[in-house]
C-alpha cells in the first residue's frame, strides 16, 4: 500500500561563498494509494526536489517521510520500493533495450526465468517486443521513453517517480504518451508521483495537482477544482491558456475601481453590489477581479466591464477576441462561428468571477476567506 | 548533493584521504627538507647554478614551442576538419602514424638535422623536432570537427574568408582544446629532458630539467637539504602556477571533450 | 582590409594542401627524412662502411639490447594498466561530493606537473637502502626494507611504481573529463535499483569510460617509452643492466658509444613496435564510440 | 589603429618565434680562428665529480683573465664526466669543440680513434715545456701517454682508491683503532669484528655500482697478484679471466656470503652517505672524497693505502686536460695550452688538491708551503699521497661505454649480485669484450 506521506519537509542548499539557499519550506502533501498525483509548477520551484527527496536521491533537512506507513527519511533510495523514470530517461547507451529493462532486477539477483517473464511481459504491454536487441541510440524518442518506462514497470514498484518524463517529446507524441500513461497507471493501479512544469500533462493525467511555488505549495485540488477555484492570484494565474483575466481593482462603496487608468475621466468603475454581496465585511480595499476568458461574454452581464474590442485571432473551433478594459487588455474567448459584432461592453456572471485580496493574493468567497494553503 | 551516507561512502572518503596523503606526502617531504635551515639551503643551491638562466630557456623553449605547435596545428587541423581534398584520407592516417614516433626515437637523426642546420646547442635547435605535433593536429581536428555547421554556414553568408573562419569560428569554438592542448604540450616540453641533454651543452641553452641534472651531478653522495633546496628551485614554479590556476587547468580539460 | 574579390580566391583544395605545408614540411624534415636516413644508416658499418646486415645480426645477438627491450616491454604493459586502473579509481573517487575534493585531486595531479627528473631525484633518496626515506618508515614496524634500486629484481618494480605515481594523477584528470561526460541520471537510476557501487563501476562506468581508456592509453604508452628520463638520475641501466630500458640504450649507443648506425638499427625496431601498436590502436579508436 | 585579431596572433607567433630563435646565437664557441682585434676566445670544458671543483675554476680564470688579457675564456661547467664527455661529442658535431677539456683519462681511446683529440706534442717544443710535462708524477702519466709516445692528457684532477675506517667502530670492536686492515684475511676479520662487536650493519663497502665497479675490481685483482690494469697500453688487449682476476672477483663476492656486505649494488654516490650514517665499517672509494668526509664525520675516523694481498695498488683515476680539434684554430690551441699550464702550476694543484681532495698531481706541488700546512692539521691527507706510489693506471679501452659498462661491468654484478659462477661469468666478458675490441685493433 505505497501511500507517499509528506510531512513538514524543508531543504536547504549551501550556495557559494556560505550563503544558504533555502529550497523548500514545510511540504506537507499526501498521495493516497494508487492515485496520480502531479507536482506542478514552474521551473526551481521546488517539485523536482520534493521529488528526489521521495526518491532518496536527496535527503531532506526537516520533516518526515513515509512511504506505505514507513518513515523512510533514512532509508537508502534504493530500499523504498519505487521505481523512476528519468527526464532523460537514463536509459545505458552500451547495453540493449533488454538489458536496459532488466538491469534493476539483475542487480536485485532476481532469478532468470522470472526476469525473461517479467521482460516479455513488460516489452508486449510497451510494443517494444521488437527493439528488445536494439541499442538507445537507434530507437525513437518515443520508443526510449516506453524503455524507461519499461524498466520502472520490471521492477515491480508500486510507487513510480516520474521527473518531467514527456518534455523530450514532440506535441504529438506527448499527447498520445499522456494517453497511454495514465491507462497503464489505471490498468496496473500504480500509485504515480508526477513532476511537470507543463499544465496540461498535470490537469489531463492528475487525480491531484500540486501546485509549487518557491519552495512552498499553492494549493492542492483536484483538476477540475483547481480549474474553478484556484486557491490565489497565482494558481489562477498559471492555470488555463490563456489564463485567467486579472484585473487589479480598488473598492469603493460597492463600485470597483479599475487601477491604473489615467484621471478621473477615464476612471473605469465597475458596478458590483451583486459580486460583493455576501463577502465579509471586512474585505480589504485592493482587490483582484479575475474572470476566465470563456467567462466573458460581449455585452452586457451580471457584472459589465465597459471595454473596446481592439482585434480577433481564429483558433480554430474557438476565436479569442482582445479587448481593452480601461488601460488592460482582456482575452475573450468565444466560438469560433460565435462572430457577433464587437459591442462596447464585456459582461460575466457572478458565478464566474473570483475576487483575491491584493496583498495576499489569497481566495476571497462568499461564504468564507479561503486562505492560500502555505 | 548530499545524499544518505552509508558506509561505503564513508570507505570512499577515507581512501580519497589515503590517496591524497600518498601522493602528496613525497612532496611535503621535499618540502620541509629544503626550509629545514630556512632559506639558507634555497640560496646556496640558487647559487650554485644559474637557474635563473635555466628558467628562461625553458620558458623560451615552452612558449616558443607550445605557439609554434598551436600555429601549425591549427591549419592543419583546419585543413582536415573542413575540406575535402585528394589524398585526404592517407595524408591524415600518415599523421595518426606519427603520433607514435616522438623526436626522441629519431633522435640520431635528428641530432644530424640540427647539427646540419648549425643549431646544435641553440634554442631553436632543441624546439623544431617538436613543431609539428601529430597529437596536436589530431585532438585539434576532433575538437573542429564538434563546430556546427550553422555557425560556419553563417560566417560564410556573411562573406568572412576562409581563413576569417579559423580565426573567427573554429578557433573560439574550440578554444577549450586549445588551452588543454596547450596545458599538455606545455608540461610536456616543461619534462622534456632526454633530447635537450643531447642538444642542449652551455648554460645559455639548458633548460631547468637538464639544469637540475648537471647540479646534482657532483658525486658526492646525498645532501638532502640540498638536492630538496634544488627540486623545489625547479619544481616550486609550476606547482605554485598550478595551485593558482588548478581550477581553469581541471575546467578546461573537462571542457575540451577528452573523452 | 582590402576586399577580397572572388576570382583570386584559391580553390578549396588547393587553399587546404596551403594550410597543410607547414605541418608537412616539419613532419618530413623531422619524421619522414629521418627515418628514411635512419634505414639508410642502419645498413652501414660502423666505419660508415656497407651496405651491411652486420648491425642486425648483432641486434640478435646483442644480450643488452634483448635486456632493454623485455625490461621496456615489462615497464610498458605493467605501467600503462596499473596507471589506468589507479586514475581510473582516483577519478571515481574524487568525482564525487566530497569535502577538500579540490585540494585532493591538486594534491594527486600535483606530481603529473613535476619534470621526471625532479620525481627521479625525490625517489632516488626515498629508496635508498640504508639513509632512505621508505626503508626508515618500513624500520618503525620492525621491518628491514630491501635495497630498491640495488637489487636487480627490485629495480623495476621500483622504477615502475614510481612512474605509476606521477602519471596517475594526470590520466585522472582525462577520466575526471570522462566522466563528467555521463549523465549523472545513470548514476542514479542505478542507485534507485540498489546495484552496488563495484556492479555499477563494472557494468555501466567502466564501459562507459572505454574511449577515454583507449585514448588515454596511447598517451600512458608513448609515455612508457619515451620517458626514460629517471635512469640517468636514478640508475643508469644497472645494476646488470636490470633497468636498462630501450631509449636509454639507443641513447648510450648513440651519443656515449659513438655509434650512431647500429643505434639507428634498434630505432629502427622500436619504431616498427611502435607503429604497429598505434595502427592497433587507432583501430580500436575506429571502432570506440558504437554507441554514442 | 587597431591590429585584426589575425594580425595579433600572427604577431604574436612571429614574435615568440623570433625569440627563440634569437638565444640561437647566444652561445659562440670557439668556431672561426676565434681571434678578435687581437684577444684569443675559447670555451673550457670542466666537469665536477666532487661538488667543489667548479667554484675553484671558476676561481682560477677570473685570475687567469687577469694574468692574460689577450685570452679569453668561457668556461662551461658540463655535469660529471659521462656528461661531459657527451657535451664534448656534441660540440664536436657542430664543429664548435671546445679547446681543452677536463676529461675522464680513460675516454682517451675513444677519442684518440675518433681524432677528436690533439696531441700535446706539438705545442711541448721548449725544455720549460717538457719540464712542465716531466714535472707530473709518472704514475699519472702513465695512462695519459699512448703507446707511440704521444702525450694526449695532462693530469689534472686526479685521485686513486683508498680505504676508510671508523675509528670508533674499532675501538668499540676491541680492535686498534689506528690499524687499518693491512690484507684480506685482515679485512674480513676487522669487518665481521666490526658487526658483531660495535654493531655496525656491515662491516665492508666496495662500491658495485655499474659506473665504478671496474674500478674497485682493478684493485683487487692487483691485489691478487694479477695485472691489475686488466688492458694494455694500446687499451685493445683486455684479460679479464686470468687465475687471478677469478681469485679477485672471488674474494669479492665471499663478502656477500659471509654477510660483511650486502649482496645488493653498493651505489657509489651514496656509500660516502652510509660510511659517515655509520651503515659500514670500512668503505673503499676515491680518495676524492676526502674533503666531505672531514666535513660531515660525526666520528672519528681514518684513511689508508688499500690492503694489500699478493700484489698491491689501486688505479689512479680522474680527470686530464686534453685539447680538441673540431673547429679549433691553431692560436687557439697554443691559448688552451698556455691555460693548461697556469691551472697546473704546483700552487694551484696543491690548492685543488687541498679544497677539493684530488691528488696534487706533482711531487713540487706536495712541497709546496700551503700543502705542507694543510698536511700538518691533517695528517688524513697524506694517506693518498703514499697511495700514489703502487699506483697502477686505470682500464682503459676503446669502445669503453660497451667493453666496461656493459660487459665488464654486468658481469661483475651477476657475480655481486646475483651469485653467478665467477669463472663462467669471467670467460664470458673475456670473449664478449674480445668481440668489441677485435674491431679497433
Amino acid at each position: 500500500m505505497p501511500e507517499v506521506v509528506l510531512e513538514q519537509i524543508s531543504k536547504t542548499y549551501q550556495g557559494a561563498r556560505g550563503v544558504r539557499h533555502q529550497a523548500l519550506t514545510g511540504i506537507d502533501f499526501t498521495v493516497p494509494s494508487g492515485e496520480f498525483a502531479a507536482l506542478l509548477g514552474p521551473s526551481g520551484c521546488g517539485k523536482s526536489t520534493t521529488l528526489r527527496i521521495v526518491a532518496g536521491l536527496e535527503r531532506a533537512d526537516g520533516g518526515d517521510l513515509r512511504i506505505g506507513g514507513r518513515s523512510v527519511t533514512r532509508v537508502p533510495a534504493a530500499e523504498r520500493g519505487l521505481a523512476m523514470v528519468f527526464q532523460n530517461y537514463a536509459l545505458f547507451p552500451h547495453l540493449s533495450v533488454a538489458e536496459n529493462i532488466l538491469f534493476g532486477l539483475r542487480s536485485r539477483r532476481v532469478p532468470r526465468a522470472e526476469r525473461n517473464a517479467r521482460l516479455a511481459e513488460a516489452a508486449r504491454q510497451l510494443r517494444l517486443t521488437e527493439q528488445l536487441d536494439r541499442r538507445p541510440a537507434q530507437l525513437s524518442g518515443g520508443q526510449r521513453q516506453r524503455v524507461a518506462l519499461g524498466r520502472a514497470l520490471v521492477s515491480g514498484a508500486e510507487l513510480v517517480l516520474m521527473d518531467e518524463p514527456l518534455s523530450n517529446l514532440d506535441a504529438r507524441l506527448r499527447a498520445d504518451m499522456r494517453t497511454e500513461l495514465r491507462e497503464l497507471q489505471q490498468r496496473l493501479g500504480l500509485t504515480v508521483l508526477y513532476v511537470t512544469h507543463d499544465q496540461v500533462e498535470a490537469m489531463t493525467m492528475a487525480d491531484r495537482v500540486i501546485v509549487m511555488r518557491e519552495g512552498g505549495i499553492d494549493q492542492i485540488a483536484a483538476p477540475e477544482e483547481l480549474y474553478a477555484r484556484p486557491a490565489s492570484v497565482r494558481v489562477a494565474s498559471f492555470i488555463g491558456s490563456p489564463p485567467m483575466n486579472l484585473l487589479d481593482v480598488r473598492r469603493d462603496g460597492t463600485w470597483l475601481v479599475l487601477d491604473g487608468a489615467e484621471g478621473d475621466g477615464d476612471r473605469v468603475r465597475i458596478e458590483a453590489a451583486g459580486l460583493l454581496k455576501g463577502l465579509p465585511d471586512e474585505l480589504p480595499e485592493e482587490l483582484v477581479l479575475g474572470v476566465r476568458p470563456e467567462d466573458l461574454v460581449p455585452g452586457p452581464g451580471e457584472l459589465t466591464l465597459p471595454a473596446v474590442r481592439i482585434r480577433d485571432e481564429l483558433l480554430g473551433a474557438d476565436r479569442l477576441i482582445a479587448f481593452r478594459v480601461g488601460t488592460r487588455t482582456v482575452q475573450v474567448r468565444v466560438r469560433a462561428d460565435e462572430h457577433r459584432p464587437g459591442g462596447d461592453r464585456l459582461g460575466a456572471r457572478h458565478t464566474a468571477c473570483h475576487l483575491f485580496d491584493r496583498r495576499t493574493g489569497a481566495r476571497l468567497d462568499a461564504r468564507r476567506l479561503v486562505g492560500a494553503t502555505g | 548533493m548530499d545524499r544518505i551516507v552509508s558506509w561505503p561512502d564513508r570507505v570512499e572518503t577515507a581512501l580519497a584521504w589515503l590517496a591524497g596523503l600518498l601522493w602528496t606526502a613525497p612532496l611535503l617531504y621535499v618540502f620541509v627538507r629544503a626550509f629545514e635551515s630556512g632559506t639558507a639551503d634555497l640560496s646556496s643551491a640558487w647559487q650554485a647554478a644559474p637557474f635563473g638562466r635555466y628558467y628562461l630557456n625553458t620558458a623560451l623553449l615552452v612558449t616558443g614551442i607550445t605557439a609554434a605547435q598551436l600555429v601549425v596545428g591549427v591549419l592543419a587541423a583546419y585543413a582536415f576538419a573542413r575540406f575535402e581534398f585528394p589524398l585526404r584520407g592517407p595524408l591524415f592516417a600518415f599523421v595518426l602514424v606519427q603520433l607514435m614516433i616522438f623526436p626522441e626515437v629519431l633522435m640520431s637523426e635528428n641530432y644530424r638535422t640540427i647539427a646540419g642546420f648549425g643549431l646544435l646547442d641553440t634554442l631553436p635547435g632543441v624546439g623544431l623536432p617538436y613543431v609539428a605535433s601529430a597529437f596536436c593536429v589530431f585532438f585539434l581536428r576532433q575538437a573542429f570537427l564538434g563546430v556546427p555547421d550553422e555557425l560556419v554556414e553563417a560566417a560564410q553568408i556573411e562573406g568572412v574568408s576562409r581563413l576569417g573562419i579559423l580565426w573567427k569560428v573554429f578557433v573560439p569554438a574550440a578554444r577549450p582544446s586549445i588551452v588543454a592542448y596547450a596545458l599538455v604540450s606545455v608540461s610536456t616540453q616543461w619534462n622534456n629532458f632526454l633530447w635537450p641533454l643531447i642538444v642542449a651543452v652551455s648554460d645559455e641553452t639548458r633548460p631547468v630539467t637538464v639544469g637540475l641534472v648537471r647540479f646534482l651531478a657532483p658525486e658526492t653522495g646525498i645532501d638532502v637539504p640540498r638536492m630538496a633546496a634544488g627540486t623545489v628551485i625547479v619544481t616550486a614554479p609550476l606547482l605554485a602556477l598550478f595551485l593558482i590556476g588548478q581550477r581553469q587547468f581541471i575546467n578546461s580539460f573537462l571542457r575540451s571533450g577528452i573523452k | 582590409m582590402k576586399p577580397r574579390t572572388s576570382p583570386r580566391r584559391l580553390p578549396d583544395q588547393v587553399f587546404a594542401y596551403a594550410l597543410l605545408v607547414p605541418a608537412f614540411a616539419f613532419l618530413v624534415l623531422f619524421t619522414v627524412k629521418p627515418l628514411v636516413s635512419t634505414v639508410v644508416s642502419s645498413l652501414y658499418d660502423r666505419r660508415d662502411e656497407g651496405p651491411t646486415l652486420d648491425n642486425y645480426r648483432l641486434l640478435a645477438e646483442d644480450e643488452v639490447f634483448r635486456k632493454a627491450l623485455v625490461n621496456n616491454l615489462l615497464f610498458s604493459v605493467l605501467t600503462v594498466p596499473v596507471s589506468l586502473a589507479l586514475a581510473m579509481l582516483l577519478a571515481v573517487l574524487l568525482q564525487r561530493a566530497l569535502k577538500g575534493k579540490a585540494l585532493l585531486r591538486a594534491g594527486v595531479f600535483a606530481p603529473a606537473i613535476l619534470p621526471v627528473v625532479a620525481v627521479a631525484v625525490i625517489w632516488l633518496y626515498f629508496y635508498q637502502p640504508n639513509i632512505g626515506v621508505i626503508n626508515e618508515v618500513l624500520g618503525w614496524f620492525g621491518v628491514t626494507g630491501p635495497d630498491w634500486l640495488g637489487d636487480t629484481a627490485l629495480v623495476l618494480p621500483s622504477l615502475m611504481a614510481m612512474m605509476v605515481w606521477k602519471e596517475a594523477g594526470f590520466f585522472m584528470i582525462f577520466y575526471l573529463a570522462g566522466l563528467q561526460a555521463i549523465d549523472p541520471e545513470l548514476d542514479e537510476a542505478s542507485l534507485l535499483e540498489g546495484t552496488g557501487r563495484f556492479t555499477h563501476f563494472r557494468r555501466v562506468t567502466f564501459p562507459l569510460l572505454m574511449p577515454t581508456t583507449l585514448f588515454a592509453a596511447i598517451v600512458a604508452l608513448a609515455d612508457s617509452i619515451k620517458m626514460v628520463d629517471f635512469v640517468f638520475v636514478m640508475t643508469q641501466g644497472g645494476p646488470d643492466n636490470a633497468s636498462n630500458l630501450l631509449l636509454y640504450y639507443i641513447y648510450r649507443v648513440t651519443f656515449a658509444q659513438h655509434w650512431p648506425q647500429y643505434g639507428a638499427a634498434i630505432s629502427l625496431l622500436v619504431i616498427g613496435v611502435l607503429v604497429a601498436l598505434a595502427v592497433l590502436q587507432i583501430r580500436l579508436l575506429d571502432r570506440r564510440i558504437h554507441y554514442r | 589603429m587597431a591590429l585584426s585579431p589575425r594580425t595579433r596572433a600572427l604577431a604574436a607567433t612571429t614574435l615568440a618565434l623570433t625569440a627563440i630563435a634569437g638565444c640561437s646565437s647566444a652561445s659562440g664557441g670557439s668556431g672561426g680562428d676565434g681571434a678578435k682585434d687581437g684577444v684569443v676566445s675559447i670555451d673550457f670544458y670542466y666537469p665536477d665529480q666532487v661538488g667543489t671543483l667548479s667554484t675553484l675554476i671558476d676561481g682560477y680564470l677570473k685570475d687567469f683573465a687577469k694574468e692574460h688579457p689577450e685570452i679569453k675564456v668561457k668556461g662551461v661547467y658540463s655535469g660529471d664526466y659521462d656528461q661531459t664527455l657527451a657535451a664534448v661529442n656534441t660540440a664536436i658535431d657542430a664543429r664548435k669543440a671546445p679547446a681543452l677539456a677536463i676529461m675522464d683519462q680513460s675516454f682517451m681511446h675513444d677519442l684518440v680513434e675518433r681524432k677528436a683529440v690533439t696531441a700535446w706534442n706539438p705545442f711541448l717544443t721548449s725544455d720549460a715545456d717538457r719540464k712542465w710535462k716531466d714535472s707530473f708524477y709518472p704514475q699519472f702519466m702513465s695512462n695519459s701517454v699512448g703507446a707511440d709516445g704521444q702525450v694526449w692528457g695532462i693530469p689534472f684532477a686526479r685521485s686513486t682508491i683508498v680505504q676508510y675506517w671508523n675509528k670508533d667502530y674499532f675501538k668499540k670492536a676491541g680492535l686498534d683503532p689506528e690499524k687499518p686492515p693491512a690484507g684480506w684475511d685482515e679485512l674480513v676479520a676487522d669487518a665481521k669484528a666490526v658487526q658483531s662487536g660495535a654493531g655496525a650493519k656491515w662491516g665492508l663497502f666496495i662500491p658495485t655500482s655499474t659506473g665504478t665497479a671496474y674500478w674497485l675490481y682493478q684493485a683487487l685483482v692487483q691485489q691478487a697478484g694479477g695485472d691489475g690494469a686488466i688492458s694494455d697500453r694500446a687499451g685493445t688487449k683486455v684479460t679479464v679471466n686470468s687465475e687471478q682476476n677469478v681469485k679477485a672477483l672471488e674474494f669479492w663476492a665471499s663478502l656477500g656470503t659471509q654477510k660483511i656486505a650486502p649482496t645488493t649494488e653498493v651505489a657509489w654516490g651514496t656509500s660516502t652517505d652510509d660510511f659517515l650514517a655509520g651503515t659500514t665499517g670500512i668503505l673503499w672509494t676515491t680518495s676524492g672524497r676526502i674533503g666531505s668526509i672531514q666535513e660531515k664525520a660525526g666520528f672519528d675516523w681514518g684513511v689508508s693505502a688499500l690492503p694489500a694481498g699478493a700484489g698491491k695498488g689501486a688505479p689512479t683515476g680522474g680527470g686530464s686536460l686534453m685539447l680538441f680539434d673540431a673547429g679549433v684554430s691553431k692560436k687557439q690551441k697554443e691559448a688552451a695550452v698556455t691555460l693548461a699550464k697556469f691551472l697546473t702550476t704546483p700552487e694551484r694543484a696543491a690548492d685543488v688538491s687541498i679544497k677539493s681532495g684530488y691528488i696534487a698531481t706533482s711531487e713540487a706541488a706536495w712541497n709546496t708551503e700551503a700543502m705542507r700546512a694543510h698536511l700538518a692539521k691533517h695528517p688524513q691527507a697524506k694517506a693518498p699521497h703514499d697511495a700514489v706510489a703502487d699506483a697502477i693506471p686505470e682500464m682503459a679501452t676503446p669502445d669503453r661505454d660497451r667493453v666496461v659498462y656493459q660487459t665488464l661491468a654486468p658481469a661483475l654484478q651477476s657475480v655481486l649480485l646475483k651469485g653467478a659462477d665467477p669463472r663462467k661469468a669471467l670467460d664470458k666478458a673475456q670473449s664478449d669484450i674480445d668481440a668489441v675490441l677485435k674491431t679497433h685493433r
